[in-house]
């Protein structure tokens, strides 16, 4: 069976399944929660209680949010759940016996779950946007600096899914090992001045962000920027790099679903 | 202790739904000392029926008592008497067998020496004691049925419910699941009730058997009423070709079963002895030969009637 | 010569009612979690911030040791010293990834391996067994708050020479780790009994950590500058309560209830929950 | 004949524990019937047939091509797994008409071949229920008529009638022989023994990791001319009987039984005893009640080849 189509199939099973999923919802839930604190705030202000503006309010909270923890959580999740969910439950086979190969399997469901996370993310990023900022989303401007967002947020979930994808097609405890990454490894180096900031996927992300003051807080932090462009490439070679060798890894590797039976 | 008078199980109108589903149709039933087996085909509601005896699940109307006390009042009392073989494979993974038996004794109010002591000799009651040592997730599904035996043994129960007691084993395990099953029954004087779809095994093990289907008990009887004797049907093993030996009987039934045996309805003008001539001359060779008994598979085929298999 | 006849034997003993009945599950964790991968490793650096305080009140009582004054007078008085071990020393952080390590998989493997049914046929409760399983987790969390902070008592008063603790602050010393184990414990078995999957209780919980604190952050010093909501972090308001219990500075500006009643809450609701989600799996 | 399954010294071992070692085997169209006790290596050798695993050592060809990382093979070949898998939230008809859908067919007919499968199984009542709310039956069900969905020339069912009841297994038994009739090859494993020999006379007794005998059932009781077989006779005239067979070379032993009724001889050529036997009946007009072999069965061959008794 032709490559494409078989992906093509596999991508609609597992869009599907994963939009009736309790994860999905949970991880939807999870997404929205900026937005309702922002909506809170209105309701508030409308009352008139707070003081401060939604837009600051998007920016402190829901930018950093979404950005440094939900965003790499989900593709945690998510990525590492495309093989590790078929070995826990033991369908692995139920693929891997029919006419489609395995690269097309892994990036079909791959595909789903990026293509959901990312509807996930860009649903929640312009509704806190929209709601933190009013009427200047319609602005020329607004929308711009809207799209900067869209944008950083899409390559994020793309980079951070395939990540997660490649180390659950490799290790057996992907989770232990994504939240050393996220945690660890991208955490700790953006401490570290020059160039060693160049090895996370954060500092991609960060040098998208339309702006680029420091005093947000521990995200802006010792940031000293890839251009944009340079960032958009760097995000998109890694996401391809990266499911590129986890479809490697998932064709050649094989996985026994259950103990041996000795 | 229970005398043997006491009655076990009494169960009186119990009824329980899945989602809307009625699983359990109000079930009455008493069960006094000795072995039971309770078959029926999937879905028939065993497996719900002791959960139910259990107070894993609680009856949507009905009640009852077991070992003489009130079923949801008692369940505590109840489940420390009570030995419960899962069907489905459940263990804590990362524990070797002996560890998990002394925790399950433990659990059951075994002070925690006592436990270990009694899941070594459990354990090498069910034929583990070379593999106690092992991790339990490690095992072949044979094995972990001995386990699991093991576990609804450790604390020495006054009643034992086991679900699918021989399902995933071989041949020769099965045999001897079914043979520690009888010695326990036997030595211990155990109550048991036993669920299979497995018509052997039930034939095997219990004194009576009860069929349900579709979450009601459709015949209860004894075991031995199986066996009595149907002379016009003769069951029939040859070696050669059946088609030619077939054309020179009468007119008659026939049928193979699944061990490719034949089953031949005789006329009453036929004699039986006749066969072992038509063979000769056919050229082919009788190499069984037995009156057919009404077996449990029959009296289970009759019970639950044809509507099942469609 | 009597031979011991072959086949099956009963029990001769009998089974007595238990008034611990989750107590069996309890120890048989406690015993699990120590075999774990990498536990004596975890258990070593969870040590470090007791090591620490340790040699701080070693300094702290010798007259000799006066040129490291400007640590030692951080932890003045009693009250000062127990608040900063508890509070600031990185203990909390421990003891997250202590629950985090030791809570993670205790339900949610159950529920993988379809084992709820094996400690439902014992005598015993579903709420024996959630018992039975907080304890385990708050074993490993007492561990390494309880113990140490009364091995510094017992150190403080061996170096010094006397006693000199109020009962008041003895009784935080024991009320404050009890308090914030029995918490973590129940947050942590929260999310282990979401599913059967313990890769989403260790992300969701690890999230919602992260994610508490860094709201706090925001709401209680840039958004609102208003210091209740800081208590939506589980740091801020351990902090809060240890104040309250030391009688130290409070860091917000809440009314002292405030503190206390939202751990319970937050406690209870998760208990419930956790109930509640035990009795809907089918056994 | 070319063969469908070949295997060439196949071994596979996991870490230090032995799945398989050394399967050299050669299967031509008709049903096999893979026999073995738990952890003999069935399922190792199964998984290895459909490419879950790769050998150690050796090799594995069906229809002359290799097996590992070959996905077009299994346009011809359908496998059932052991394991009671199944993905959740996820009903018998969607789950059919997705593997038909990796089979190529477009949607319509994708539904069209899922209903056909569901229904040759009798759960079409059930096809928009979710698969975790059907019992273990079902499933199993459900599984067998998934590897059968493509009309594959080969078709590898590990244990296919674990858990389904009586009335099932003997419909099931029927479709796989059914599905063999038109010249195709079936690898079926299975725990029931009976089962086994309702299907298929070749059988694969494969223990400990390796081939203890392969052949036809006969051909393994020829193998094993050495081992004696017993037949057991009621009949009121059990001296006369026995008189007869006491001069025969064919004849080991002769047993009287408690009962007086039954006789129960030991022979080494049952060809021959029953041909005598068959004659004797009709010649002297015997009245017979009952012949039995009591170890005339699978189990018998396989407690003997596997030495347990």
């Amino acid at each position: 069976m032709p490559f494409m189509s078989s992906a093509t199939v596999v991508f609609g099973f597992f869009a599907r399944l994963s939009l009736r999923n309790r994860r999905t919802r949970l991880l939807l839930a999870a997404a929205f929660i900026p937005f309702v604190i922002l909506l809170v705030f209105h309701l508030v202000a409308i009352s008139g209680g707070g003081s401060r503006s939604g837009a600051v309010l998007f920016r402190q909270m829901a930018v950093p949010f979404l950005f440094q923890l939900y965003i790499p959580l989900m593709g945690l999740l998510g990525g590492s759940a495309c093989v590790g969910d078929e070995i826990d439950q033991r369908t692995l086979v139920f693929l891997t016996t029919r006419p489609a190969g395995k690269a097309s399997i892994l990036l079909g469901k791959s595909a789903a779950q990026i293509v959901i996370s990312l509807a996930i993310v860009i649903l929640a990023l312009a509704g806190s946007f929209a709601l933190g900022l009013g009427s200047y989303v319609f602005s020329g401007e607004g929308m711009a600096r809207l799209g900067k967002y869209l944008l950083a947020g899409a390559l994020a979930t793309m980079a951070y899914t395939s990540l997660f994808v490649l180390f659950g097609a490799l290790l057996k405890k992907p989770v232990i090992a994504g939240i050393v990454f996220i945690f660890g490894w991208e955490y700790i180096v953006q401490f570290i001045p020059g160039s060693t900031q160049h090895l996370t996927i954060s500092h991609y992300i960060k040098s998208l962000l339309p702006y680029k003051s420091s005093a947000g807080g521990f995200l802006m932090f010792q940031l000293e920027p890839s251009a944009a462009v340079h960032a958009v490439l760097v995000l998109l070679l890694l996401s391809g790099f990266f499911l590129a060798l986890a479809t490697r890894v998932f064709s050649s590797k094989e996985y026994v679903l259950s103990e041996p039976r000795i | 202790m229970i005398s043997m008078t006491d009655s076990i199980i009494q169960l009186k109108e119990i009824s329980f739904f899945y989602n809307g589903f009625q699983a359990i149709r109000g079930v009455s039933l008493e069960i006094g000392a000795g072995v039971y087996g309770l078959l029926g085909p999937n879905g028939a509601g065993k497996t719900t029926l002791m959960k139910i005896i259990l107070g894993h699940l609680a009856p949507a109307a009905g009640g009852g008592r077991v070992l003489g006390t009130p079923m949801d009042a008692g369940l505590i009392e109840v489940r420390r008497r009570i030995g419960y073989m899962p069907e489905s494979h459940c263990l804590i993974p990362g524990m070797d067998a002996v560890t998990l038996t002394a925790y399950m004794g433990e659990l059951s109010g075994m002070p925690r020496q006592e436990a270990i002591k009694r899941a070594h000799e459990v354990l090498y009651y069910v034929g583990l004691e070379e593999s106690r040592y092992r991790k339990a997730d490690t095992y072949s599904s044979g094995m972990k049925q001995r386990l699991k035996l093991a576990l609804a043994l450790v604390h020495d129960p006054e009643l034992m419910i086991l679900d699918e007691p021989t399902s995933g084993m071989d041949p020769g395990g099965r045999e001897e699941m079914l043979e520690l099953i009888r010695d326990i029954a036997a030595k211990g004087r155990m109550n048991m009730i036993i669920s299979s779809h497995i018509l052997a095994d039930i034939e095997k093990t219990c004194q009576q058997v009860l069929i349900m289907n579709s979450g009601s008990i459709v015949s209860e009887q004894h075991t031995r009423d199986f066996n009595s004797q149907d002379t016009s049907i003769f069951e029939v093993g040859i070696k050669g070709d059946p088609r030619e030996f077939l054309r020179r009987l009468p007119k008659i039934q026939a049928e193979t079963d699944r061990r490719g045996l034949l089953r031949l309805h005789l006329p009453a003008d036929y004699p039986p002895m006749n066969l072992f001539r038509d063979a000769l001359e056919a050229g082919v060779q009788i190499r069984h030969f037995r009156p057919s008994r009404l077996t449990l598979e029959d009296a289970f085929v009759t019970a639950i009637g044809e509507s099942h298999a469609r | 010569m009597p031979v011991k006849e072959r086949g099956y034997h009963g029990w001769q003993g009998s089974l007595a009612p238990r008034r611990l009945r989750w107590l069996p599950i309890t120890l048989q964790g406690i015993r699990q979690v120590m075999q774990k991968k990498r536990a004596k490793l975890l258990f070593f650096f969870s040590a470090f911030p007791f090591l620490f305080f340790l040699v701080a009140v070693y300094v702290a009582s010798k007259p000799e040791l006066r040129f490291l004054e400007q640590i030692t007078s951080l932890i003045g008085d009693d009250a000062r010293l127990f608040n900063l071990f508890f509070t600031r020393s990185g203990l909390m952080f421990v003891l997250f990834l202590l629950s985090l390590y030791a809570g993670s998989d205790l339900i949610s493997g159950d529920l993988k391996y379809n084992s709820i049914q094996l400690y439902l046929s014992r005598p015993l409760r579903r709420g024996d067994y959630l018992a039975g399983k907080l304890a385990v987790v708050m074993f490993y969390l007492l561990m390494f708050s309880l113990v140490p902070a009364l091995l510094l008592v017992a150190a403080k008063a061996l170096f010094v020479g006397g006693w000199s603790l109020s009962p008041g602050i003895l009784l935080a010393i024991v009320a404050y780790p009890i308090l914030v184990s029995l918490a973590m414990a129940a947050l942590v078995l929260l999310f282990s009994s979401f599913s059967a999957n313990t890769r989403l209780a260790i992300v969701g919980y690890v999230g919602f950590y992260f994610f508490t604190n860094m709201l706090a952050g925001i709401f209680s010093q840039v958004v609102f500058k208003n210091d209740a909501f800081g208590l939506l972090s589980p740091e801020r308001t351990m902090r809060q309560m240890a104040a309250l219990l030391f009688g130290t500075k409070p860091a917000l500006a809440v009314p002292p209830w405030a503190a206390p009643l939202v751990v319970l809450g937050v406690t209870l609701a998760a208990l419930g929950w956790i109930l509640f989600r035990i009795r809907r799996v089918e056994v | 004949m070319e063969p469908v399954l070949e295997a060439q010294d196949l071994s596979k071992w996991y870490g230090n524990i032995l799945g398989v070692s050394d399967i050299s085997l050669n299967l031509t169209p008709g049903i096999h019937g893979l026999l073995g006790p738990n952890g003999a290596g069935k399922t190792t050798f199964l998984r290895l047939a459909s490419g879950q695993l790769k050998p150690n050592r050796g090799r594995i060809r069906i229809f002359g091509e290799a097996v590992f990382s070959n996905p077009g093979l299994f346009n011809r070949v359908g496998f059932c797994p052991e394991n009671d898998a199944y993905y959740r939230g996820v009903n018998g008809g969607d789950y059919l008409s997705f593997m038909a859908r990796l089979h190529g067919a477009s949607p319509t007919e994708a539904r069209e071949r899922a209903r056909k499968a569901l229904q040759r199984v009798g759960l079409e009542d059930v096809a928009a229920k979710a698969i975790s709310a059907y019992s273990l039956g079902m499933r199993q069900r459900l599984k067998v008529t998934a590897a059968m969905l493509h009309d594959p020339q080969l078709l590898i069912l590990d244990e296919p009638l674990k858990g389904v009841d009586p009335l099932w297994r003997v419909r099931i038994i029927e479709l796989i022989r059914e599905f063999e009739s038109q010249g195709r090859t079936v690898i079926v494993s299975s725990h029931i023994l009976p089962e086994i020999e309702s299907m298929t006379n070749n059988i694969v007794l494969i223990h400990q990791g390796e081939i203890l005998a392969e052949g036809d059932i006969q051909e393994i009781r020829g193998l094993l001319d050495s081992h004696p077989h017993m037949v057991s006779i009621r009949t009121p005239h059990i001296r006369r009987i026995a008189s007869r067979f006491v001069q025969d070379n064919h004849v080991l032993t002769v047993n009287f039984s408690d009962s007086a009724r039954k006789v129960v001889f030991k022979t080494d050529n049952r060809d021959h005893f029953f041909d005598r036997l068959n004659r004797i009946v009709v010649e002297e007009a015997l009245e017979i009640e009952e012949i039995t072999s009591p170890d005339d069965n699978l189990q018998a061959v396989f407690n003997y080849l596997v030495g347990r008794k």
